[in-house]
């Protein structure tokens, strides 16, 4: 396909970007920031959010939602990551709902209404060290009765304590380090066994610790096929992979935005900072640099919405491109903002802040890379 | 079936028909392409028939109009022809910066007579151009090019000097920008057309540091050129020659053997396996690798819509050619001492050290990388000064 | 045995006797820092007691002359003593804007009473001193600097607003640059020091990325400073704030830790072992940080030797800047999800996180990385132009 | 010791440097390459480096050289290359000397007279592969007769179809891939069984492709012990390799100099280039990378001459900087010279292809920092 948007992707796009720059631009985020918020985020935004139509826009049209795909999220990413918008959406309606996608009916039915009307959150509870690293999930689940008894704990599971329900991975066969034998589980909040401990993030997402201890789960709580849950899994971790990068285009395209007009005000011996050459010169890599991570995001989600055979490449590739060029982005935009660009009251540290948990979100740039290596057969 | 996949079928077929064997394998370096001109030496007979067949058929410049010697395609069907071109690994029937570069700027500036006959003879590849635009002391700063027409009613006599100009030992006709009004800087300089073999053009090789020598010092002494020979309007040839340019960027940016997605690291496991930190490299540039096929491919739809920035093409120029010299130093990273040889049978000659040398050239020619981050950021950032 | 092997083993006496167990262990953080000063609170006795025993000994400045609170200490002296400390793990008894700044400044352009009077003070660690260069508005250029001090023949009366004043809140005094002479731009600038309890005198903490303050918005209204109160002649305040420039150059450059030598990644091996490309930038960055910590040596000696350009410590500060912004880039990447954490306990309160992003402001502090650029282009490389 | 030259050394340099500006200047090179000379270097010039001391500056002065250490052989090598000077001086007056001063005494008083003259030229025969890898040395040395048969190849025996002798490292236990059982030999050029196919380099010095093919020496060829060669091996490398971190800091000193003063005399938009303030910067970024090198070279010279039990770690963070800092300036000098800074008249393309060879040899940048991180332990 065309490597354009398509006029009702264009139009999609200017409704994202007019939503979010009222309802919740940065000083929403500030707001929820400001006051301590438990979630990290608004209830009421993620209301909003369903009168969209956004928190459906990846379940089927068949079942209530509007039958989109990752370009789409992503036009919808990119202005939550232009505004900093607090919200569940990567996390429920990206990775959760393709997920779910791949479950039986009666779990679907289960988990999308509240999806679609903007009233259920789910927490994506995979990684077990501080790096990403999905094989290796320890987390086991020991046929149980007539289900699994999962035991283990789980970390950096965003916004887990405002969850309805976490999608939990755990090994039902196989050893730490393998593929097969995993095995994916909606596990309600209220299971016995399970604790969580809150932590608030760098940038102010809240982020939980999960125990689970000998948690009960039945049968049909299993998404997918017992033992094969890595084709959810990967489906799953692709999507959300591709989203965080689409959020950091826009995250990063923020921040260049803000610097550049500062660039073309802020006076510096006696001539405005933008008229250095040095500076230019900086500015104007750094927009090929995004613009660049702009086009293999794209690339990334067209060839997942087409099912194509390279589209783990460019995922990989993608969320490596997307999470280099805005961490440039948000270094050069307090670098160029100067003393200012300190301080808590300017927004571009958010930026900075919003950067780096985005980059750590289901693997950072090395991580990919090495991906790519790999997948690229070396 | 729609008319797109019925043109591809058709394609396939001719192609297959047409295209013969010897041209199905891979040019294995500089002598194997065919650049047409009065002089050119066919390296075989393949090569011949190839170029005869696609001349008829208008395939040297399959989206040229057909009254110009093309064989007037879409722009889909253009990329169709070039996929299954690919699929079946032809050739290319003619190299010519007469296709990549005049034939555009004449398709937009010339008149009718002009592109009925400089057209027709670049699509048949009777004639090889060549550009002379740079001066000596000039470099990125072309305004300031001292080459001088003067006016002598129905013609000029131009006296001056060009460098860097690309095959002109070799090149049939040159389009050369050349200074006919000294009181204007800007609006002073005419684009005009003429034979190398004029009396009073004499060529001489640069050496580069590559060893090879692909360009000229081109002198000129009294040199006649007669005043339908101009493209465009006379003073105006700076529009011209920007509009050229673009297409030249285009052409330098893409360089990078196939459509360029393909890692080079495969193939060359072996030595990554050993070598954990090089081999990061090589992932770090895969991934910016992988970027920038995108990034043109995302810049090729948005300009064939109409929707890049004009300005666009330099900041593509910019990162293709970086790129492209950091991929070549990669290649002698992971060749290793192997890749040092010079003159030896096992280097192929010193391929890699000499491609690598020549891509030093990339961010230079055709306006440097400083140039093109200037453009940039003036007239797509729109950042404030002179 | 040397003279210096001599002085070593005394030196070492010397601590293993007076510094007591608890000082020899590493601070674990901000608070545990004796920054001495009137309102100053000791964590310990033991705090107190380390430094009463440095302050007698001088060795709170071992190479200041004894006049004037030090311990007359050669370079060579104190190298051994602070290598003796490091051995034994103590702590400095005495962090100041005072030792590191303004005591160097005074030494070269104060008066005798100046020198005796406020590097005991500092010596003794009695007065805190903030530093007040930068004003809203003014950041990299200085020398447009508006905040006035009316001449009132004995005394200036100075109003105006500084910002970045480092822990304005917490200092005792300030030295400050203030406009004294409004028709010179660069020779109308006095340097003086004011106690910040002069009335007129106020302080707002700013609050930072990092989620700490430790700087200030200062204002002043109307304050009375008394003619001796400067350093230098007035209106050349701008030699003596280039020369303490330098010192806080050093000062920032020189960050990181320990000497800085030894490797982050060996405590990380089990994160790096997983993460190829990861820790290839770690080894890229460890090549990095062993050549600053060479260069800075290098440096040093150069500079004791009168060897070193005058303008070498912009360069320095540049180096050392840029790289303590990329070691904690990758302190946060191998930091992973759990550096992220920004208040929990199993964070240390978030301390990787703020600890990263308060190094973002090493390169704006105390001269921006832009204007270190400028300053080496223009003189030390003497590159043309304004 | 101080990070600063000493009177004596600082005289060295004004010597070194009077003497490769006069005596072998970048057009001294051209002739010899322009020749195609197959030496690749001038037995003359290798003679007045003798007259000079040079040849012998780090064989002891009881055994008639001039004692010094690699600070000082590093002083002639920054001439070198800054001159581009063509010698045998990095690989026999510092490698093999290194390696010849753990030999026994025969065997000194066999080759340091002839490289004292300078009329000796030592090759130094260990890579087997296209990279830099010594611990996976295959050629075998079997035991035979009165000594060894060594079988097997050698390849980037830099001046090899030059050299008197060839110091060989070969396997006489132990596995490839393991640093025991390596022992090292001094086979001389006309020995029975051993050929050299020469090949150009693209910095014009010659190089050798070796067949060793059951070349037969006697046991008092060995240098060093029998199997206890990765000792004389280590010696012999890190001096080659600061060795060729101090002649990359020449080249790239004299590569950046030249460009420094191109930016300050060329004109283009009416200006001198090197007012444009986005040159001005990468110069002066320049001049810190190069500043840099110029002091980790030192750092390591100074530990290796101590005997210090770090100078293996900072040799190789020597190398590896050194490596990167020339290669940015050989780089930095071709884009800023333009057009004439691609064509063969101006020498500033000779030092970037210098730059490349130097970085090959003995391990390359990337190498090195992958020895630096497991040295540091991970």
């Amino acid at each position: 396909m065309a490597m354009t948007l398509n006029d009702d992707q264009s139009m999609l796009r200017e409704s994202a970007r007019d939503f979010m720059a009222s309802e919740a631009p940065v000083t929403h985020f500030r707001k929820f920031r400001d006051m301590g918020c438990k979630d990290g985020f608004s209830h009421g935004l993620w209301k909003q959010f369903a009168e969209m139509g956004f928190t459906g826009i990846l379940i089927p049209e068949a079942e209530g939602g509007m039958g989109m795909g990752q370009i789409e999220a992503g036009i919808v990413l990119e202005e939550i990551g232009r505004n900093l918008s607090p919200s569940p959406f990567l996390t429920t309606s990206v990775a959760a709902v393709e997920a779910l996608k791949l479950a039986d009916k009666a779990m679907r039915d289960r988990w999308f209404p509240g999806i679609l009307a903007g009233e259920t959150v789910i927490g994506i509870a995979i990684e077990e060290g501080v790096k990403h690293r999905p094989e290796k999930i320890a987390c086991v689940a020991e046929r149980s009765g007539n289900g699994f008894k999962l035991t283990g704990h789980k970390q950096f599971v965003v916004q887990g304590t405002s969850s309805d329900m976490l999608i939990v991975a755990a090994r039902t066969a196989g050893a730490v380090g393998e593929t097969d034998g995993l095995t994916l589980f909606a596990v309600d909040k209220d299971a016995a066994g399970l604790s969580m401990e809150a932590a608030r993030l760098v940038d102010s997402a809240m982020a939980a610790h999960v125990k689970l201890d000998g948690v009960q789960v039945n049968a049909d709580a299993v998404i997918g096929d017992v033992d094969g849950g890595w084709a959810v899994l990967s489906k799953m971790l692709d999507a959300g992979r591709v989203g965080a990068a689409a959020e950091m285009v826009g995250v990063g395209t923020g921040a260049m935005d803000m610097t550049f007009d500062y660039l073309k005000t802020r006076k510096q011996f006696d001539r405005v900072i933008g008229e250095f050459q040095a500076l230019q010169h900086r500015a104007a890599h750094l927009y090929g640099e995004m613009e660049g991570a702009r086009s293999i995001v794209l690339k990334a989600q067209s060839l997942m919405d087409e099912g194509h055979a390279k589209a783990e490449l460019y995922v990989a590739a993608a969320k490596a491109k997307a999470g280099l060029a805005c961490n440039l982005a948000v270094r050069e935009g307090v670098q160029m903002h100067g003393g200012i660009g300190m301080t808590d009251e300017y927004d571009i540290g958010l930026y900075m802040k919003r950067d780096r948990g985005l980059n750590e979100f289901f693997g950072d740039a090395y991580y990919h890379a090495d991906r790519v290596a790999t997948m690229n057969g070396y | 079936m729609s008319d797109l996949e019925t043109f591809r079928a058709e394609a396939r077929a001719w192609l297959e028909e047409n295209c013969p064997a010897e041209m199905r394998t891979p040019a294995k370096g500089d002598e194997d392409v065919c650049w047409g001109g009065r002089n050119f030496v066919f390296q075989s007979d393949a090569q011949k028939l190839w170029l005869e067949r696609c001349v008829a058929k208008g395939y040297t410049v399959p989206d040229w109009p057909k009254a110009y010697g093309g064989a007037g395609l879409s722009p889909q069907e253009t990329k169709v022809l070039r996929q299954e071109m690919a699929k079946l690994g032809c050739r290319s029937p003619l190299n010519s910066f007469g296709i990549w570069m005049l034939g555009p700027a004449l398709l937009k500036f010339g008149t009718e007579e002009q592109k009925v006959h400089y057209m027709g003879q670049i699509a048949r590849g009777e004639i090889r151009w060549c550009q002379g635009y740079s001066e000596p002391g000039s470099g990125s700063d072309l305004v300031s090019m001292q080459t001088f027409g003067e006016d002598k009613g129905d013609h000029w006599v131009v006296n001056g000097q060009k460098i860097w100009t690309s095959y002109a030992d070799k090149a049939d006709w040159i389009f050369c920008l050349v200074r006919t009004d000294k009181t204007n800087k800007y609006q002073g300089i005419s684009f005009l057309l003429f034979d190398m073999q004029t009396p009073g053009v004499t060529t001489k090789p640069i050496k580069l540091i590559s060893g090879n020598s692909p360009f000229c010092e081109t002198f000129f002494d009294n040199v006649v050129v007669p005043k339908h020979q101009i493209v465009g309007e006379a003073g105006r040839g700076w529009d011209v020659a920007k509009y050229l340019l673009g297409h030249e960027r285009e052409m330098i940016s893409g360089m990078g053997g196939d459509g360029g997605v393909t890692s080079i690291g495969a193939a060359m496991k072996a030595v990554l396996t050993e070598e954990p930190v090089l081999r990061a490299q090589m992932a770090l540039f895969d991934v910016e690798n992988l970027t920038f096929r995108a990034h043109g491919e995302r810049f090729m739809d948005e300009w064939k819509t109409g929707k890049a920035h004009p300005a666009y093409s330099n900041l593509m120029k910019y990162v293709g050619t970086e790129l492209n010299k950091k991929r070549n130093e990669l290649v002698m990273s992971i060749g290793g001492t192997q890749a040092l040889e010079w003159e030896s049978e096992r280097s192929n000659g010193g391929s890699k050290a000499r491609n690598w040398l020549r891509t030093k050239a990339n961010s230079i020619e055709g306006g440097t990388s400083e140039v093109m981050l200037n453009v940039v950021s003036k007239r797509i950032l729109e950042m404030p000064g002179a």
